[in-house]
């Protein structure tokens, strides 16, 4: 009975935040600690109600609905598990954001947002909870307009509205592929539930089936954002309120791939072997491009987003490996990727949600989102500072941090094609673990440039002069994700056996004691490999080992040396004018891969009395979009000049007019004589 | 329709003379005698009423055939004198289509909705032939509207459409029941006058009745 | 019965046209459209309870589908009067029109509703004396303002409908032709009863020319494409509740002419025939419908375009054919005709605030007039089909039909027309909603009786997007059962 | 499982690693010298310079923060922890369970992460260049050694690095085979790159414009610099035994008894012996390569070990 309770408990409360939001329109911090706390409250239902359901038995509620629409909530341990990684976000981002929003107050209208934030989280919920396809449309494209309306929040900036629109059609467009992917299934259910579209994906002609898995992988990859359907992330995220990007980033992206995993193995039973293989290939490219994307962004908040790209690419890779495994016939192999990809997306939830966190109390106390004109942070902000370099450790998948349990396991599962028949998947498997080695190098020096521009030295600009550590709940906030991604990282062996249970459901078969095993020290043992991992053991010999060089250090003499400024040549070097900018430290990757970035330069230089005296010296750098410039622009341009020439019918005189009805009697006259003959 | 047999060649001349009527404002320039063209076309179609009347003897035929002669032939004519005086309208149609190829088009107008109607099979040769002569009608009445610049050419070339169909209504059915037909008749009354109050209005607003001048409101 | 809901409007509008003051003649007309909407609501009750109502030797009738149109022609009439005297009001203080003007205004509103009223009512092929009516007086409404823009749009549209209608009266003739030639020369010959019954008898040839001059005919009246040329002009000069009236109103009641006669010619040329030359028109609408719309400078010509792409969804529903398909496309005209109506009437809060259609020169409405900014942002959502609201579901069941039925291609181009309209939607539409306003434009919204209307609007709106009421689910169910 | 025993020999290991690192820098000195017909310093001279360092106390820039203090200390363990993962003297590593190859890579790329953060601590530009370089050049080698090692395990089935030697030794020479050379070539490659040798960097130079290690570390001094120079050296003495004990394992210790680790360390010493040859070899005959250059030698490693995997496939049929 808990869960009922739990379940209701989560509406009552979002509800009542976004209803009390409302109310308290005009007080700005009545209703900045309204919505919010009501918000982390309601996720504390959440995750008792996604852990009595994945420990208990499948939750089912069929709404009062009307003859038309058999509406109903049916949450299974797949679902549970999404409801848990929303509800954890949620906590830590509502706590952070009654800290955040002090930023807007007296701004902008915090009701509004505090509403929509309510509403948005509902709609996540209900998205991974629905039981029917026209109930998921609807939630789906409720959760797609609130987050827009989010994305807008900053509407007076023209580039927030640019944002907005990109998103709000990238997200239509593949929610049109949403539509056509259930009309075939219902086509071979006949009905809109989701237990129909179970039985008819096996009984429906192979065709369709790839046809629905095409359509489904186009629809939920744009809002998941893999390569070439990302380009809506890079303006979205940054444009929204950061605890916002936080969510968006962090949750709402992985409600795609739940429904990824839904249709394909609840729905489709993927049983046919190059789904695995496109997908896969789609995790590959969009986690290279992403990452590469990413290290040349001087912009936090898009190179953030981008780096979700990466990461979205790499639960793709654990992903279709299980799906590869799978259509091979081997579940068990299946599971332990499934749970990689599992594992993945929840660390990334909390990296990614603590990164966006960081960023946004960056913005917060410094208002630029430019990594150029940071620095120094360190110094200025260094609590925050731990919790940032946390989130980097993570993200770069650096032992024993919670990034690097899951690209181990994400490798092993690739290389799991060890023991496979197929010869095509034993080339293919090891290579894409190479690209995922390249994405976690590319990753650290990506992160590398984050913090080491952004926090250390000195500050870059006067923006980062003055900047103030932030303030008691965004710390708190930002610190319960920063122990989640150390727990995580050191504590897979209880944190496997958990995702096991939902992998369980839909690859059919328990991972645990087949393909994977936990041992003493919290170690994870493969079987089939002698492979094991102990990340808690590694961090303890990593402990003592700093003993060494402490003692080296403390034993040789006196312990603090002399302060002098930094060497340079003997020029005096302490300005943050001659400091390595971020461009600079990236630049290597840019000219590496220039085919891919194909920079812009432009030099400017101003003469002042004779063309051989420079006044001043400008040079600026852009990376080209390749899929913006050669892809999108070029289409919507098509589109917009054939709708130019077709404008001209309507010439405004009359007689063509009437000329338009003439000629469409003369060809139905024909259509018919033909037509009777 | 045996009962107007006797009279079918009367009809037949009847309907050649309406077509004839048509191809006078077709290929006339002063809008006179266009309007004066029209008067006889409706009064020939009120002898075929007329005519259909006494041959089937239904009183509600004669009505129709009275209200033709009242309204069509003489009431819209008189209008259009008064609106074409009123004002001041220069004499001559101007158009897009000059009088020749109008009337060329006209004669292959005719011949193409003779041959549409000889391809569906109806119960006589006189309706028809009298059917045909309708879809001309109707369809050269669209032509003069596309053809034509000024409006009220436009208000006429819908009357002959109106003619055409009452030809076709009567030739086929002997009309349609009093009740529709009133209500058509009275449409076409207010339709006439409101075409000419807007013909006032565009004529007020834009000093000229010429809807090449109409061309402001585009995309 | 019947008969007193045709009297209503015509009583209201002699009472506007006796009433000496300003505020006599709008206390008449909402008390007239009051009148129309229960006596409209008593007629739909009746028919629910009795099926089919016939008075007047046959010359009125009222079946489900009837009832069906006259709730809609009475719920937007209500609805535009209560905007009617907020906007009509507001235009008067303004200068825009004396108060001989006004009255004239609320004569012409009501004997328009009575002659949409009628469209529904009317037994037989007479069904063209009312429409015919409904084109002359609104376009007597059209030319209340003398501007050089109205009289042109009315001008275009008197002319083109008129002709179209003529092509319809033909089609007419031509179902009685062959009615007459199964039936012999009975009045009721041109009854929809008698001549269903007999329909499958009809000669298909002379059937078939008669649905295309319908079709030709009315629907040049519904806007479908090529025939829409005079819409997107017409629309948008009209005044704005005239505009509400005439896109979610006026095209249903053509439309419903031609759905009544393609029931009777499909009993006689066969499903394939009818419903391929629905589909092409929809399609042809929707595509048409597109381009005007992403390079849409002038926001109420965009509404009048959005109408073009709803009526062919409307005929693409039909012609998909089945009962999902008839279905989408009733509940379609219900929504489209409240949605459009909402947004015409945010579209008029726009212009009398801003007094001007130019999207360009309009900016964050969100914030200038809160209330008009959110529901328009809402109405766009709402008509471009995305859910929780009305339209998405009428859409969607339409989707699907056509997929069961086989129509893929239509089907996904379908949807290809709507994401795209979807996106010119949007484009402008975030260009008037958010931003900062345009200097001059003080905070502020408009009256409270437009608002009003607009709120019961999107109560219709946002409730259809999640909730079908049974009554209304079989009422429409029966609508469909006498479609097909 | 822990037994003391096991214990003694982690403990052993450590020592060594420390120990033998200085050593064979020292020993890779003397052969490029005797190649470059020098006489060079002695062997021993990598233990002089650390003691040295040890004495001299550090001067410390005005800008840095805690992050230079913590790096070296955190990077010496980081690698000294991979240490222990990596098979030296005996093949089955009581430790060994801790992690396998790519732990060790992780880790060394947690080592090579703060190195780099320090760099850029102290805003001079020189540093920054240097880490820039380094993670550069990073990023090429970690994937190409992944994959370069992955050719054996594929070989064997594991990643484990005890394991995958424990498999190669047993399988005798009948492990040499042409996956084998190719896949030994690509992480000799990749070993190049890694200890920072000519044609990628050159350890020798202190010219701020060419080098990458020395760069990054420019602004240590004193016992942090001591500390940072024993951990790079330390971190050589990891991919030698990388080198030598996943592709030539044989003579290695399969059990604990104190001939068998005798006999162990000769072999493992000599095997470092010739590698720090071949690799000075290389070292005198190649000149220092441009900075862009390098993707093109370390896709050649990249190239190599995927042959390596087809090859694999193919030979082995499947």
């Amino acid at each position: 009975m808990i869960y009922t309770y739990s379940f209701y408990g989560f509406f009552f409360f979002i509800l009542i935040g976004a209803a009390l939001s409302i109310i308290f329109n005009k007080k700005d911090r009545l209703s900045t600690s309204a919505s919010f706390i009501s918000a982390a409250i309601a996720s504390i239902f959440g995750i008792i109600f996604s852990l009595s359901v994945i420990f208990g038995e499948t939750f089912d509620l069929a709404l009062p609905g009307s003859l038309f629409f058999n509406f109903g909530f049916s949450v299974d341990r797949l679902s549970a598990f999404f409801i848990l990684v929303i509800s954890v976000s949620v906590f830590a981002v509502s706590i952070y954001s009654v800290g955040y929003m002090r930023e807007y107050f007296g701004k902008k209208n915090i009701g509004y947002l505090g509403f929509l934030y309510n509403i948005f989280i509902l709609s996540m919920i209900l998205v991974v909870s629905a039981n029917n396809a026209i109930m998921f449309l609807i939630v789906w494209e409720l959760m797609s307009v609130i987050s827009y309306f989010l994305v807008v929040y900053e509407h007076e900036k023209p580039e927030t509205r640019k944002a907005g629109f990109i998103y709000i059609v990238m997200t239509h467009i593949g929610t049109g592929f949403i539509l056509l992917s259930f009309l075939i299934l219902a086509g071979g259910s006949g009905g809109f539930g989701f237990e129909g579209f179970r039985a008819s994906g096996s009984t429906m002609p192979p065709l369709y089936k790839d046809l629905a898995f095409l359509f489904a992988l186009i629809g939920f990859g744009a809002k998941a954002g893999i390569v070439p359907l990302h380009i809506w992330l890079p303006y979205a995220h940054p444009a929204a309120p950061s605890n916002v990007s936080a969510l968006m980033s962090g949750v709402m992206i992985k409600t795609a791939i739940y429904m990824l995993i839904r249709v394909f193995f609840d729905f489709l039973g993927a049983g046919v072997l190059w789904w695995g293989f496109l997908v896969l290939a789609a995790g590959a490219i969009s986690a290279i491009l992403g990452i590469m994307y990413a290290i040349v962004e001087p912009d936090i908040k898009r190179m953030l987003a981008f780096s979700s790209i990466e990461n979205i690419g790499i639960i793709l890779l654990g992903l279709g490996a299980s799906m590869i495994f799978y259509a091979n016939g081997s579940p068990a192999l299946s599971a332990i990727a499934a749970i990689a990809a599992l594992y993945h997306l929840f660390n990334h939830s909390v990296f990614k949600g603590l990164l966006f966190m960081g960023a946004g109390s960056i913005i917060f106390s410094t208002h630029t989102k430019n990594i150029e004109k940071l620095g120094g942070l360190i110094k200025k902000m260094p609590m925050m500072a731990i919790l940032f370099l946390t989130g980097v450790l993570s993200i770069s998948a650096l032992p024993p941090f919670s990034g690097f349990v899951s690209e181990w396991l994400t490798f092993q599962s690739l290389l799991l094609s060890f023991s496979s028949g197929d010869s095509l998947v034993r080339i293919v498997l090891p290579a894409s673990a190479a690209v995922l080695a390249l994405t976690g190098a590319l990753a650290a020096f990506c992160f590398l440039k984050a913090f080491g521009i952004g926090f250390l030295a000195l500050p870059r600009s006067e923006h980062a002069e003055h900047a103030k550590d932030a303030n008691g709940p965004m710390l708190l906030g930002m610190g319960i994700f920063a122990v989640l991604s150390i727990l995580l990282g050191i504590l897979p062996v209880y944190v496997i056996p958990f995702l096991d249970r939902i992998t369980g459901t839909f690859t059919g078969e328990s991972a645990i004691d087949k393909s994977i095993s936990s041992d003493y020290f919290g170690t994870i043992i493969m079987p089939a490999s002698q492979i094991s991992m102990s990340t808690p053991s590694l961090l303890v010999f990593m402990l003592i080992l700093l003993s060494i060089p402490l003692v080296i250090l403390f034993l040789s003499g006196k312990k603090q040396g002399t302060v002098y400024e930094t060497w340079g040549c003997g020029q005096p070097v302490s300005t943050a004018r001659n400091e390595y900018t971020g461009t600079a430290l990236s630049k290597p990757v840019q000219i590496w891969f220039k085919n891919l970035y194909r920079p812009v330069r432009e030099l400017r230089a101003t003469y002042s009395v004779s063309p051989l005296i420079k006044q001043s010296f400008k040079f600026e750098s852009r990376i080209g979009q390749v899929f913006e410039n050669h892809l999108y622009i070029p289409v919507t341009g098509y589109i917009l000049s054939k709708s130019r020439m077709i404008k001209f019918i309507q010439t405004g005189s009359i007689h063509a007019y009437l000329a338009y009805i003439f000629g469409t009697l003369v060809i139905l006259f024909m259509f018919v004589i033909l037509g009777g003959k | 329709m045996e009962e107007i047999v006797f009279g079918s060649g009367i009809m037949q001349l009847l309907i050649a003379l309406i077509l004839v009527s048509t191809f006078m404002i077709l290929g006339s320039t002063r809008l006179y005698s266009c309007v004066r063209a029209f008067g006889m076309q409706s009064f020939l179609l009120a002898c075929v009423a007329g005519i259909v009347a006494f041959s089937t003897g239904k009183t509600d035929i004669y009505i129709v055939a009275f209200l033709t002669l009242a309204i069509k032939a003489a009431l819209i004519p008189y209008i259009f004198i008064y609106i074409i005086r009123e004002i001041k309208v220069k004499r001559e149609i101007d158009l897009y289509v000059n009088i020749s190829p109008s009337l060329i088009i006209g004669g292959i107008l005719v011949v193409i909705s003779y041959y549409l109607i000889r391809s569906i099979n109806l119960i006589t040769e006189l309706s028809s032939f009298a059917l045909s002569a309708s879809m001309s009608l109707v369809s050269i009445g669209l032509f003069i509207m596309i053809s034509r610049k000024k409006a009220i050419m436009q208000m006429l070339g819908i009357l002959i459409m109106e003619n055409g169909l009452f030809l076709g209504a009567i030739s086929l059915t002997y009309g349609m029941p009093l009740l529709v037909e009133l209500g058509i008749f009275f449409d076409v009354l207010i339709g006439v006058l409101i075409m000419g109050i807007l013909i006032f209005r565009i004529n007020r607003t834009f000093e000229t009745i010429d809807t090449d001048m109409l061309k402001t409101l585009i995309g | 019965m019947i008969e007193y809901l045709l009297l209503a409007p015509v009583l209201t509008g002699m009472v506007c046209f006796f009433s000496k003051t300003r505020k006599q003649v709008e206390t008449a007309s909402l008390a007239g459209s009051i009148a129309t909407l229960l006596l409209g609501l008593l007629l739909v009750w009746q028919v629910y309870k009795y099926d089919i109502i016939i008075t007047w030797q046959n010359a009125l009738f009222a079946d489900a589908f009837s009832a069906f149109i006259v709730l809609i022609v009475s719920i937007v009439g209500f609805v535009a009067s209560l905007y009617s005297i907020g906007y009509m009001g507001h235009e008067l203080d303004h200068g825009a029109m004396d108060l001989k003007r006004l009255r004239l205004y609320y004569v012409l509103f009501h004997g328009f509703m009575f002659t949409m009223l009628l469209v529904g009512v009317t037994n037989n092929l007479g069904l063209w004396i009312a429409i015919e009516m409904t084109t002359l007086v609104s376009a007597l409404l059209m030319i209340l303002y003398s501007k050089k823009s109205s009289v042109e749009a009315a001008w275009k549209y008197m002319i083109i409908c008129t002709v179209g209608i003529t092509f319809a009266l033909f089609g007419t003739i031509l179902t009685y032709y062959a009615a007459v030639n199964i039936l012999g020369e009975t009045g009721d010959a041109l009854n929809w009863t008698s001549l269903i019954a007999v329909a499958d008898r009809f000669d298909p040839t002379i059937m078939k020319l008669a649905f295309i001059f319908i079709l030709i005919g009315y629907g040049t009246k519904a806007g479908l494409a090529p025939m829409h040329t005079w819409l997107p002009d017409a629309h948008s000069e009209a005044p704005t509740p005239v505009s509400a009236l005439l896109s979610g109103v006026l095209l249903n009641c053509a439309m419903y002419g031609i759905i009544r006669f393609y029931t009777i010619a499909t009993k006689s040329t066969g499903i394939d025939f009818t419903s391929n030359l629905l589909i092409i028109f929809g399609l042809l609408s929707l595509g048409i419908a597109v381009p005007f719309i992403l390079l849409q400078e002038d926001y109420k010509r965009m509404l009048a375009y959005s109408s073009v792409e709803h009526m062919g969804i409307i005929a693409l529903g039909i012609g998909f054919g089945g009962v999902f398909g008839v279905f989408g496309a009733i509940l379609h005209m219900f929504n489209h005709a409240m949605t459009k109506s909402l947004m015409f009437f945010g579209a008029g809060n726009i212009l009398q605030k801003h007094e001007t259609k130019e999207i360009f020169n309009v900016s964050g409405l969100v914030k200038s007039m809160p209330v008009t900014g959110a529901m328009f942002v809402i109405g766009t959502l709402a008509i471009t089909g995305s859910p929780p609201f009305s339209i998405f579901i009428s859409e969607f069941t339409i989707l699907a039909a056509g997929f069961s039925q086989g129509h893929y291609i239509a089907t996904v181009l379908f949807l290809l027309f709507i994401i795209m309209i979807f996106a010119g939607f949007f484009n402008n539409v975030s260009k008037m909603a958010f931003g900062t306003p345009k200097q001059g434009i003080e905070k502020g919204d408009v009256g409270r009786l437009m608002l009003l209307a607009m709120g019961i609007l999107m109560v219709f709106v946002f409730v259809l997007g999640v909730y079908i009421p049974p009554p209304f689910y079989e009422m429409i169910m029966k609508v469909v059962e006498i479609v097909r | 499982m822990f037994t003391l025993s096991s214990l003694g020999i982690v403990i052993f290991q450590v020592i060594i690693i420390i120990v033998l690192a200085p050593l064979l820098s020292g020993i890779i000195k003397k052969i490029k010298a005797f190649f470059q017909i020098r006489k060079g310093p002695g062997i021993f001279q990598p233990y002089y310079d650390i003691a040295k360092l040890m004495r001299k106390d550090s001067v410390v820039s005005e800008n840095v923060s805690w992050i230079f203090h913590a790096a070296p200390v955190i990077s010496f363990a980081a690698v000294l922890t991979a240490g222990l993962l990596i098979p030296i003297y005996i093949s089955d590593m009581p430790f060994g369970f801790a992690g396998d190859l790519i732990a060790v890579v992780y880790l060394l790329a947690l080592a090579r992460f703060f190195t780099a953060l320090a760099s850029l601590d102290a805003g001079s530009s020189f540093g920054g260049m240097g880490g820039s370089r380094e993670m550069f050049v990073a990023s090429m080698v970690e994937p190409a050694l992944m994959l370069s090692i992955f050719a054996i395990a594929l070989n064997v089935g594991s990643t484990n690095l005890s394991f995958i030697s424990q498999a190669v030794s047993s399988m005798g020479l009948s492990a040499v085979s042409p996956y084998h050379i190719l896949a030994f070539v690509a992480l000799f490659i990749i070993a190049i790159a890694e200890t920072g040798r000519i044609p990628v960097d050159n350890p020798a130079t202190h010219l701020e414009l060419t080098m990458i290690h020395e760069a990054m570390i420019l602004e240590y001094s004193g016992k942090q610099l001591a500390i940072v120079e024993l951990g790079a050296m330390m971190k050589q003495l990891l991919v030698f035994s990388l080198l030598a004990n996943i592709f030539f394992p044989w003579g290695i210790a399969s059990e604990i008894s104190a001939a068998g680790i005798a006999v162990a360390l000769a072999v493992f010493l000599i095997k470092i012996i010739i590698l720090g040859a071949g690799m000075a070899i290389v070292e005198t005959s190649t000149a220092k390569w441009r900075l862009f250059r390098l993707p093109d030698l370390l896709s050649v490693s990249l190239m190599l070990s995927f042959l390596a995997i087809v090859s694999f496939i193919i030979v082995r049929g499947v």
